[in-house]
This record gives structure tokens, C-alpha cells and sequence, in this order.
């Protein structure tokens, strides 16, 4: 056990905040986005997990933690290309064709291409194989149609990692297909889908009568199921790191606010703060002997369950410690920008959102603790 | 003993759901909540002809004449309903008048709010006074009374319940009192039930709503109801909703400051657990903006600190029963005399 | 709506009280327990739920909660006969033969015959249909062999309400049948069980081919399963008047001794007494709603359940708040008698007795939110 | 970084599961616990054979000089078997020689409780003192250092842990210590890492054997593991035993009071909410004398509340952050330079 980062660990963290120093702007419109991740595509920073042969640095998982930390503390822009370099790109390089990934692995990079996600459907939410969007075989191609939801980046997005059901008669997760679909072609529609906090983080998308080559299925016809699953294995890893940091940044301003408004000396605040920092810092710790685990063992696996399940349910938690810190202030659009308003609204999604928590303790039961299937 | 309602109560209890279910739809909260005032005047006005300004008005003043437990029972549809604007605020009011009012006051003010003629509200501070904007007359409390706050300018400040704005009054004012405690928290204490009845009805919306989407919602072949997972989570909504309500009637009842804290206490965390397990119940569609529940969870929020949060009025049970109970023997005594004699 | 007692509740009440304060006594031996149910019995206080035919007093289920309330306000004993009072006599008054009444009835009240009730197996717990002690037909009786468990009173019981399954192809509800089983008929052995707490507040009963005469079937053969469910409602709906009133004394205690310790000033231990305080004291006004809708509706339906989930979780909520609220020394057995230890360790028993919170909610939600079955 | 247990420290673990589940079984436990002093000599001696009393102890002194990780390794295997009687205490009491004891002192006590020929304990305060019946050498804090409680009567207080005995010290003797918190906090910091880790050890039994229950135990024609309600326990468990590990191993290796409250406050609450669900999941069966769960709920209550309880540390922990913070400002430069620097 040594919970100091290596030597290399620490030099990858020096030279990366160093240039990020140099380098960081603000970006808001998605053109400062775009031109965002093309700085750090051309300062050598973005696909950082990927293969050195396709244009990655061959990171390992502990610096890419190291890289969201130090994106975060350095509040860096949300990085728009983050649905293709962290889970479209992988995918097509365990499963792509040669074509593919000339065509698509340099502009996922460089930000040319931004990507969605195209996995739930209004009827498909846990029970995703169920899923509904119907690929029919029509030449050398599909013909689909049918609706996702939940869609992030879908309203930017120039391509989509998209599941179909190509075979209608097989049970359910043996018919499925993943395609890479244009976001540009005939039939495409996207609709913003506003959430209760009040903005539009998802989108609704519909596909009809979308004509798709078979040179863009991913995999197999009919076993897009597995490559699925790898991607939202890779999800799941991954999100507990990005968190974080945003977590740490919203409860040092929580407690900075409850000293500016003299509440940090009652000792029922004091109890409630020093728990939703504690709980923040055992996330950090989880985090990393995830990671740890994730190192040796190369597969991402149920831990990232674990790691879901723990961070979403802590921060609805913490939202509501800072309701009941701040007071009715926290409830004002104009108090703090809004800031405490909006987290607690936005963090009721957590639990939903990427799995939810239901589902989360079905995969840990089945799955980690080996428990007999509940249906 | 008879912890029902009575028919007139239930009688009036459906006559107001049927008011609402027929005048007050979603649609109509949305649209009052997206204006800048979230006043539907007609609704104000519909309301007031059913005689719901006019609740606890004595009849000397041409109200009612009802009790606690009848606002309590017109309550729990509003909040049932999520009915958005100043009824709530100009109810709250009426009851500073008639709790704290001088004759003179009451008769200048009450006739024209029973009649649905005048809209106001009480400021307990300069901040998150309910409705002021559109307020005809806006209260505060003085050292021995209420006086009507003239010539203030009052600013919105957009909150997290869209459905009765909040507004600030200008630092030329002062809002507070520190006197007359009896009044302020008899006053207080009356609207602090009818907000708990309204978040009992405001439960009961999300109990009947969440657990109709777990009967059709289909996921993995079956009624997602049909999963212990979720039926739980239905019960425990079951259960602290039951729970709210038996709390805000005996306290509507007892009208006791105790029997007041004990509901508040309870409905402040319990509507807003309830709303998250309905919302979590409902998965995805239910954390949309498209979706209704959010204006309950909004407006849980919203009621969990109104008049005081759960951490205060635990606190106030706290000085009533601990302060107060010089020991055990002497408060089973307590107990006993409570339990022989009638109110 | 009215939340005082009636004229007639409240003569209920000073009438019983009067009789309690000449007539209560300490008992803690089975004779001494003995002496003061039949004292009760001689006093015309025993059985009062029961129609005045069968030497009951007919009271109304508000004077059922009065008379709870008034036994544990006085300090009474222990009512050793209360499964035969509020659980056999009625069943056998509902569904008994005439002999079966005049064999039982008057010797329940008087105390003169003590029952248990041999329900739970241990292989049938929340499972209770699939309960395996066999009677076997056998000329005119039945052969019984099996075990029972968490059988309260059965070391000192002269009789057991006892389930058997007598037609072992049907399914699993329809071959149960309810027979009076005399418990010092030869082959009946009992073994107290020692819960966790350390006291024997159970037991395990055997059987080995015990014979049981066809007189003694209470109900109809095979149809046993009706009369097992009528006396659990019975079961459910009487517990929350019972507890309750030992609750407020333990809080009362709890009370006191925070201030005789000086916590009751902490800002923190207040929080918790008063939360504590106001969840029993909304058991009350819960218990209070649902004799008020028994008593119109007449039929105890599944309010038991939302009442025995409510205390019971309460109960733990607020012993835990007792250890935290009194430190270390609420651990100790010297400490207030070891009341706090007690307490503590007995209500982890709660949740579990008399159907677990995940039968009372699996209840809830399938018999009153009507959710389809999730079993 | 790497936060897993080195291979020394893997196979320190697995031997010490080896030989309790060889040497500390549960009958033997009960055995123990049966007396009125919980000490099971031979089995202390045959723990001291394998080093466990030496642990911690400076080579010079005889010891294995090892780190407190290493020490949590073990004590979570102690904590997983239940282990009863003084080897806890002498830990314990050998931390405060090595941080707190006179060069002398040092000398004349490390060495035979490295030897494993005696047994020592710490009192500090004069109730709840561990295994002080048994101990040959019972130490309290000084103003500066330590010293022997000589001459005073140890009287047994039971108590909900049977098997750990608690003793209470004579009134002539004052255990209480104000000075030197330096000493006194580094110790009970080693000890209460050590209990944290013994604490998760007993998480880990308790949800290994109820999912092992959920398992094989049959109800309404399926396992109870296949349902939800059941499966969502058992996960809640593995999340608070993984969390209270990381927590644990995190403070052994940093060992700062701010990461020691951390693990004492998260362990605290998790290892009695994990004992609760696996009773719960065992049904009655998990509420008999006879199943061993019970042991592990004693221990946790006791564990809850020994060296803090989470009120306390969660109150340490909003000293060592809220007070010392200044700003968030402030506080976000002092995490980037933590970041960067090593231990």
C-alpha cells in the first residue's frame, strides 16, 4: 500500500497542470468548446487511455484520474467530446474495422466529430435490451426507426453510437445491433428534453426511416448487446473521477457560505457538515482503491456500480445538508447564483440517471455478492 | 373518541376536490406559475365564491365561522392541487387579523377578503414574503398588534417553488417584530397547519400518482410495481403520508403549540421524502420538466422551511417536553391528568 | 372529528382505573400471573372485547385501547392468558362448536387454561403457508407430528392454537387445518428459546405422534389457513395499543435521564429526544386513526400492518437515540438495571416478530396500494 | 498509488485467518465469553506466538517493528473472528509505551508483552476500562507520560460486549489525564485504527454469512437472495464494509487525527447499521442466543461508542475543517497542494 501518487504519476500530474496553466481558457458556445478540446488534441491531451498507436498517450486509469482531477481544479470546460473519447473511441478500437477507424478515431480526437450516445428509449430504461428502435435489412444496409432519449450532446452531436433491434424473433438481448449512425443523415430529429432543474442536459432524438450502411455496424449483427455492455462498463469506471472534484468545489463552498453566514458554529451544522465531508472524502478514497482494483485487474467490472451507487446517493444527501445549512436562502435564484437551487434540484437525477440506484443493488447483489437473479 | 372527519368536513373535502380536479389542472398551474406573479385571478376569484377566503373569518365579519380542522380539510386539496397564487397567503393573512386585529382592523379588512375582494398577505421578515407583489394589503406585526405596511416597494426574488412567488420589501422597512409573541405565534401556528395540510395533500397527489405509473409502467416483462424494490418504497410513501395527516389533523384539532411542532417537524422531512421516492419511482420521465412531479418536489422544498424547518420545531418540542418534565414520575402524572380530562 | 373520549370512554376509563388502584398487585411467578388474571376475571375485566354471552363486556375497541392504556399506566402484571383473551377465545367464539366453546371459553377468561399459539416452523416464517407439521388421519383424530417455534407461553401453556397440514396434495394454502391441541397430551415437548437479548421470551415446541381427537379441529379440515389469517389480523391490530404505552415510559425514563446526566442541554441530544418524542407520540394519533376506522368498518383489514411497521422501526430509531443520547453507560447491565442494554438489544427483535417490515410492506403495498404481487 | 494491501501484508491477512478460524472459533469464543473475564490464556499466548502482541513494538524492544497498516490488517481479521479476551487492550496498551513511555519504561514493559508474557491494559478515565481484571499492568496518562496505576481494586461492570470485559477503577485512583494530548491522541489514534479495522473485520462476517443465509434459506418456493428486498440489503452491507475498509486502511496509512475521525465516524455508524440488516435478513433465526450474529451486534454497539463515538469525531472533524478554513479560496489551494506533494 502506497497512497502517495509514483514518480511517474506525479511527473504526468506536473507537466499536465503546467500546460494547463499555459493553456486553459473559458468556453461556453460550442465553437470556444470545440476549439477547447482541439487544444488539448494538439497539445496531446486528448484520448489520453487511448493506444499510443492511435493518436492516445497509453495512460494508465491513475492518470486519468490525475487528468479529470486536474481538469477540474484548473475549471477547465466541460469537455464536449467526452461521450466519443471515453467511450465511442475504445469501442471502435476492440471492435472496429480498419475502416472505421480511419474514418472516425483522428476526428474524435481533434473534436471534429462529437458523438452521442444512443441507448435508452422511453419504454427501454432499466430493462434496456428491451429496447424497441427497429433496423430492418434493406440492400447493403439498415433502414431505422424508432426513438432514444436521455441523449446527451445529441443536439451537437455529428454521430451517434446507436442500438437497434435487427432480429425480432430472438430473445431479447440476442437481437440487438450497434450501429454508427450520422446524426446529419435524412430522418434525423433531435428534441432538447428539458429537466426539472430547469436546463436541457438530454435530448430526445427520432430516427425515421434512417438509411445506414452495413460498413457502420459496430461488431457483429445481432450481438451489439456485448459491446453495450463494454461501453457502459467503461461509463460506469469512469464517472466516479470526474465527480469528484465538482463534489469537493460545491462543499467548500457550502462550508465557506455557512462561515460567511455565521451557521459553521452550531453544533448541529457542524454535525452535518463534517458528514458530508467525510462521506466526501471515503468517495475519494473508493475511488481509489477502485482504481487500485481496476489497475490489476484490467477489466472494468461491478466495481463501478459501487462507485455509482455510493457518490449519487451521497450527494443527494449533501444537497440536502446544504438546504438545511443555508436555510430558506438556498431555495433563491439569486442567491448565489442559484447555485444551491440548482445542485439540489440537479442532484435528484443522480440517482436516476447512468443506472439507477435499484438497478445499481441488483448488479451488486447478482453480480458481486453472487446472489440468485431477482427476475 | 372519533378521529374521523365529520360528514360536513368530508362533504366539504369532496366538494373541494371536485372544485380543483374541474378548475385547477396542471395546465393551469403551469400557466400561472410562468408568469411573473403566478396569479390566476379567475382561480383566486372562483375560490373565494366557493367561500375559501372566508374559512376562519368569524361571521360577524361575513365569513364562515369554521374551524382549524376545516381549513385543514380545503388545505389539503390546495396542495393536492399544487394551487399556485395568493389564496394561500391572503388565508394566512386573514388569520393575523383575526388573531391580532384590532376592531377596527378587523372590520376594515376582513369583509372585503371574505368576499374575494382583497388579496393579502403577512411579512415576517423584509425576505420570502409569499405573494406581495400582488397583494392589496400586505401585514406585519407590531409590538401590540398588525399594522399594513405602506408605501414599500416590493421586489421579486424567483425561488424554488414557481407556484407562489417570493418578494423581498425594502430595507426603508423593517418586518420584524420581536413583540407580541402571543399573537405572532398563535397566528403562525394556524398557518403553519394549513401548510401542513397542504403538504399532506401534496404527499397524497405523489402516493396516487407514483404508485398508478408502478401499476403500467412495464419494464423487464412486468409491472415495474410487481418489484419489491419499488413496492417498498411505495409503502414507506404510504406510510409517512398517513402519518403527516394524523399529525396536521390532531394538530389542527389541539391547536396546541406542541401538537403544531409535532406536524411541522414531520411534514417538513416527510413530504420531501415522499416527493423524492415518487420521482424515483417514476425514473427518468419523472425527473423531466414535462413531468408534474416536480412542482410538488419544488414545492416540498419550499414547505420544508416555511415557518420554520424540522431542526426548529424539534426544537420547540424540545423546550416544550424536556424544559418542562422536572421528572419521569412527574410527567407520568402529566400524562395521566391528560388522558382523564377532556379539552 | 372529536379527539376526546366519549361520556361513555371516559366512564369506561375512571371505572377500570378505580377498580386498578384498589385491586393491582405485583406478580411475577406463573401463580402469582395466574392469581391476577382470575382477579381480573372476578373483577369482570377479563376478556372485555368478548360479546357479554360468552362472559365478555362487549366493549367497543376504544375501551380496548383505553383498557391497554390504564393496565400499563398502572404498572400492571403481565397478562399471562393474552393469547388465549384476544387471539383463541374470539376465533373459537367466531368459528368454535358449541362444545369447543363451553369446553374453552370460560376457563380462558378465568385463567384456568393457558394458550399459545403454534404457528411459525422454522422452516416457515414469513412463509407461513408452507408450514410441514404433518397430521395424518387416524380414525377419529389425527396423529400430529413437527416442530413449532417462537411460541410464546408454551412452557407454561395448557393448550396451542395449532396449524398442521393435513392434505399434502393441495396447494400449499388449501391443506392447513386449525386444531386445539392439548399441550400435556404425551409426545408434546417444549425447549425455551433464548433470544439474542438473552431472555427466554419464546419457545420450540414438539410434537411427536401426538393425538389429537377430530372434536378438537377448530373450523373446518383444510380449511385452516382462514382461521389462521382472522387471528393474525387480530394479532396486528391489537399490538400498537399495548406497546405504546411502554414506549412513552421508557422515553419518559430516557427523559429524565438525559437531564439527571446533564445532556439535555446539548443543541445535538435535543434534536434527537424530540424527534423521538414526536414519532411516538404520531404512533399514538396513528393508533388513535385506526380504532376509529376499525371501529366503523368493523373488519380488521391490513392497517395492522402500516402500524406494526411503524412502531417497530420507531422503536429501534429511538433506542438508538437512547445509546447515543446516554454514551457508554447505556451499554452497561448495572446501569439503570441494564434497562438501556435491554432495550436496546430487545427492540432489534421488532422488525422481525410477528411479520417482518418486508412482509408488513410487501401488505402495504399489494392489499392497500393494490400493486400487483411481487411473489 | 496503490491502495491495496502489499503482498507481505496479503499474506500477513491470510495467515491470521488461518489461524483464527483454527484457533478462535466461534465455541471457543462463546466459551470465553461465558467466564467472568473473557480470557481464553492459551489462545492469547498462541496469538502472541504469532507475533500479535509484538506488532508495533520497535525491533530494539523485541518487537516487529511494523507499520499500523500493517496492525489493521491483523486486527481486521481479530474483529472478524470475534477474537475475545485482552489481546485487543495489550495493543492498546503497548501503543501508549511506545508514544508516550520513559526510555525506562520502554525497557522494563515491551519486552515482556512482546513475549507475549503480559497482558496490559489502558484506563482512560476510571469506568469502561478493558480487560483491567486480567491485565498484569494497567497504565493511565500522566502529565507528562504514563505511569502504573499501582494499589487500586478493578471492579467488573457488564456490560453489552460479553466478550470484552469492562472494569471499573477505584475512586482513590483518577485515571483522568488534561495534560500531554499529544501522546494521548496519538494513542488512542493507533488504537482506534486498530478498532476500526477489527470493526470491519466483523462487517465482512456479518455480510459473508448472511448472503451465504440469502443464499440457501428457502421462503415462498425461491432462495431469499433472489429478492430485491433481501438482494438490496446485501448490497447497502457490501457498500458501508467496502467504504469502512477504505476508510480504515486510508487512516492506518496517513494516520492524521482528521483521517482517523473519518474512519472512526464512517465506521461507527456502518458497522451497527450492518449488524442490523444481516439480523434482519437472517429473520428470527438471526434473533436467537444461539446464532452467532449477536455477538457481532454487541460488538459493534460497543465498538460504536469506545475511543469517540461519530457525534465526537464528526465534531473533530468540523474543527480540524470548518474552523480551519478560511475561504474556499483558501481551502481549494491547500488541496492542490496536497495533491502535489507526497507523504
Amino acid at each position: 500500500m502506497d497512497l502517495n501518487l509514483t514518480p511517474d504519476e506525479q511527473s504526468f500530474r506536473d507537466e499536465f497542470r503546467a500546460w494547463l496553466q499555459e493553456n486553459v481558457f473559458e468556453a461556453k458556445t460550442v465553437d470556444e468548446l470545440k476549439r477547447w478540446q482541439r487544444t488539448l488534441f494538439e497539445g496531446g491531451w486528448a484520448g489520453i487511455s487511448w493506444p499510443k498507436q492511435y493518436g492516445g498517450r497509453g495512460a494508465t486509469l491513475m492518470q486519468q484520474a490525475v487528468f479529470q482531477e486536474e481538469l477540474a481544479l484548473a475549471d477547465a470546460p466541460q469537455l464536449i467530446g467526452v461521450i466519443g473519447l471515453s467511450l465511442v473511441g475504445p469501442t471502435i478500437i476492440a471492435m472496429g474495422t480498419d475502416e472505421q477507424k480511419a474514418r472516425h478515431l483522428s476526428k474524435i480526437l481533434s473534436g471534429e466529430e462529437i458523438w452521442c450516445q444512443g441507448f435508452s428509449e422511453p419504454n427501454a430504461g432499466s430493462d434496456l435490451a428491451s429496447l424497441g428502435t427497429r433496423a430492418l435489412k434493406d440492400g447493403d444496409g439498415f433502414i431505422v426507426s424508432g426513438q432514444k432519449t436521455w441523449t446527451s450532446f445529441a443536439h451537437i452531436a455529428d454521430w451517434c453510437l446507436l442500438l437497434v433491434r435487427t432480429d425480432f424473433e430472438a430473445p431479447k438481448h440476442k437481437g440487438i445491433t450497434c450501429l454508427l449512425a450520422d446524426m446529419h443523415a435524412p430522418g434525423v430529429t433531435v428534441r432538447p428534453l428539458r429537466m426539472m432543474s430547469g436546463d436541457a442536459g438530454f435530448n430526445e432524438v427520432f430516427f425515421e426511416n434512417v438509411r445506414i450502411p452495413s460498413s457502420q455496424v459496430l461488431g457483429k449483427v445481432n450481438e451489439g448487446w456485448t459491446t453495450a455492455i463494454a461501453a457502459l462498463m467503461n461509463e460506469r469506471a469512469n464517472l466516479g473521477t470526474g465527480v469528484q472534484v465538482l463534489f469537493r468545489r460545491n462543499l467548500n463552498a457550502l462550508i465557506a457560505r455557512a462561515r460567511s453566514m455565521n451557521r459553521s458554529a452550531d453544533p448541529i451544522v457542524r454535525q452535518k457538515l463534517a458528514q458530508a465531508y467525510l462521506e466526501l472524502e471515503i468517495l475519494r478514497m473508493n475511488t481509489n482503491r477502485a482504481l487500485t482494483s481496476l489497475s490489476k485487474s484490467g477489466v472494468p467490472g461491478p466495481e463501478g456500480s459501487t462507485l455509482k451507487l455510493y457518490w449519487s446517493e451521497m450527494n443527494q444527501r449533501t444537497q440536502q445538508i446544504a438546504q438545511e445549512v443555508l436555510g430558506q436562502h438556498a431555495q433563491l435564484s439569486d442567491f448565489d447564483n442559484g447555485m444551491w437551487q440548482y445542485s439540489y434540484l440537479r442532484a435528484r437525477g443522480n440517482t436516476i440517471e447512468a443506472g439507477t440506484s435499484e438497478i445499481q443493488r441488483n448488479i451488486i447483489a447478482e453480480r458481486v455478492l453472487g446472489l440468485p437473479k431477482s427476475y | 373518541m372519533d378521529f374521523d372527519l365529520s360528514k360536513p368536513q368530508k362533504l366539504l373535502k369532496q366538494s373541494a376536490r371536485d372544485f380543483l380536479s374541474r378548475e385547477c389542472k396542471p395546465e393551469r398551474v403551469r400557466a400561472a406559475m410562468a408568469t411573473d406573479t403566478a396569479d390566476d385571478r379567475a382561480l383566486f376569484t372562483a375560490a373565494a365564491d366557493q367561500g375559501w377566503t372566508s374559512l376562519i373569518i368569524p361571521e360577524t365579519y361575513g365569513g364562515l365561522g369554521l374551524g382549524v380542522v376545516d381549513l385543514a380539510v380545503v388545505a389539503e386539496e390546495m396542495g393536492r392541487a399544487c394551487m399556485p397564487g395568493p389564496l394561500f397567503a391572503t388565508i394566512f393573512a386573514s388569520a393575523a387579523i383575526v388573531h391580532a386585529g384590532t376592531e377596527e382592523q378587523k372590520r376594515k379588512w376582513l369583509e372585503p377578503i371574505a368576499a374575494g375582494e382583497m388579496r393579502a398577505t403577512v411579512a415576517l421578515s423584509n425576505e420570502f414574503v409569499l405573494d406581495a407583489g400582488v397583494a392589496d394589503l400586505v401585514l406585519r406585526f407590531t409590538d401590540d398588534g398588525i399594522e399594513e405596511v405602506e408605501g414599500a416597494t416590493f421586489e421579486r426574488t424567483p425561488a424554488i417553488d414557481e407556484t407562489r412567488k417570493l418578494y423581498r420589501v425594502d430595507d426603508r422597512q423593517s418586518c420584524l417584530s420581536e413583540g407580541r409573541q402571543d399573537c405572532l405565534s398563535s397566528t403562525i401556528d394556524i398557518a403553519a397547519v394549513a401548510l401542513c395540510a397542504e403538504m399532506v395533500g401534496g404527499m397524497q397527489w405523489i402516493l396516487d400518482t407514483t404508485v398508478a405509473y408502478a401499476k403500467t409502467r412495464q419494464q423487464f416483462g412486468r409491472a415495474i410495481g410487481s418489484f419489491q424494490a419499488v413496492q417498498h418504497l411505495c409503502a414507506d410513501m404510504l406510510l409517512m403520508t398517513e402519518s403527516a395527516r394524523s399529525a396536521t389533523y390532531n394538530a389542527a384539532w389541539e391547536m396546541t403549540p406542541l401538537a403544531v411542532s409535532i406536524a411541522k417537524a414531520y411534514c417538513s422531512d416527510a413530504y420531501r421524502e415522499a416527493a423524492n421516492r415518487g420521482i424515483q419511482v417514476h425514473g427518468g420521465i419523472g425527473f423531466t420538466w414535462e413531468h408534474d412531479l416536480h412542482l410538488y418536489f419544488r414545492r416540498a422544498k419550499a414547505s420544508e422551511t416555511m415557518f420554520g424547518d424540522a431542526t426548529f420545531h424539534r426544537e420547540r418540542i424540545a423546550s416544550l417536553v424536556i424544559d418542562r418534565q422536572s421528572s419521569a414520575a412527574e410527567r407520568s402524572a402529566e400524562m395521566l391528568a391528560r388522558s382523564s380530562s377532556s379539552k
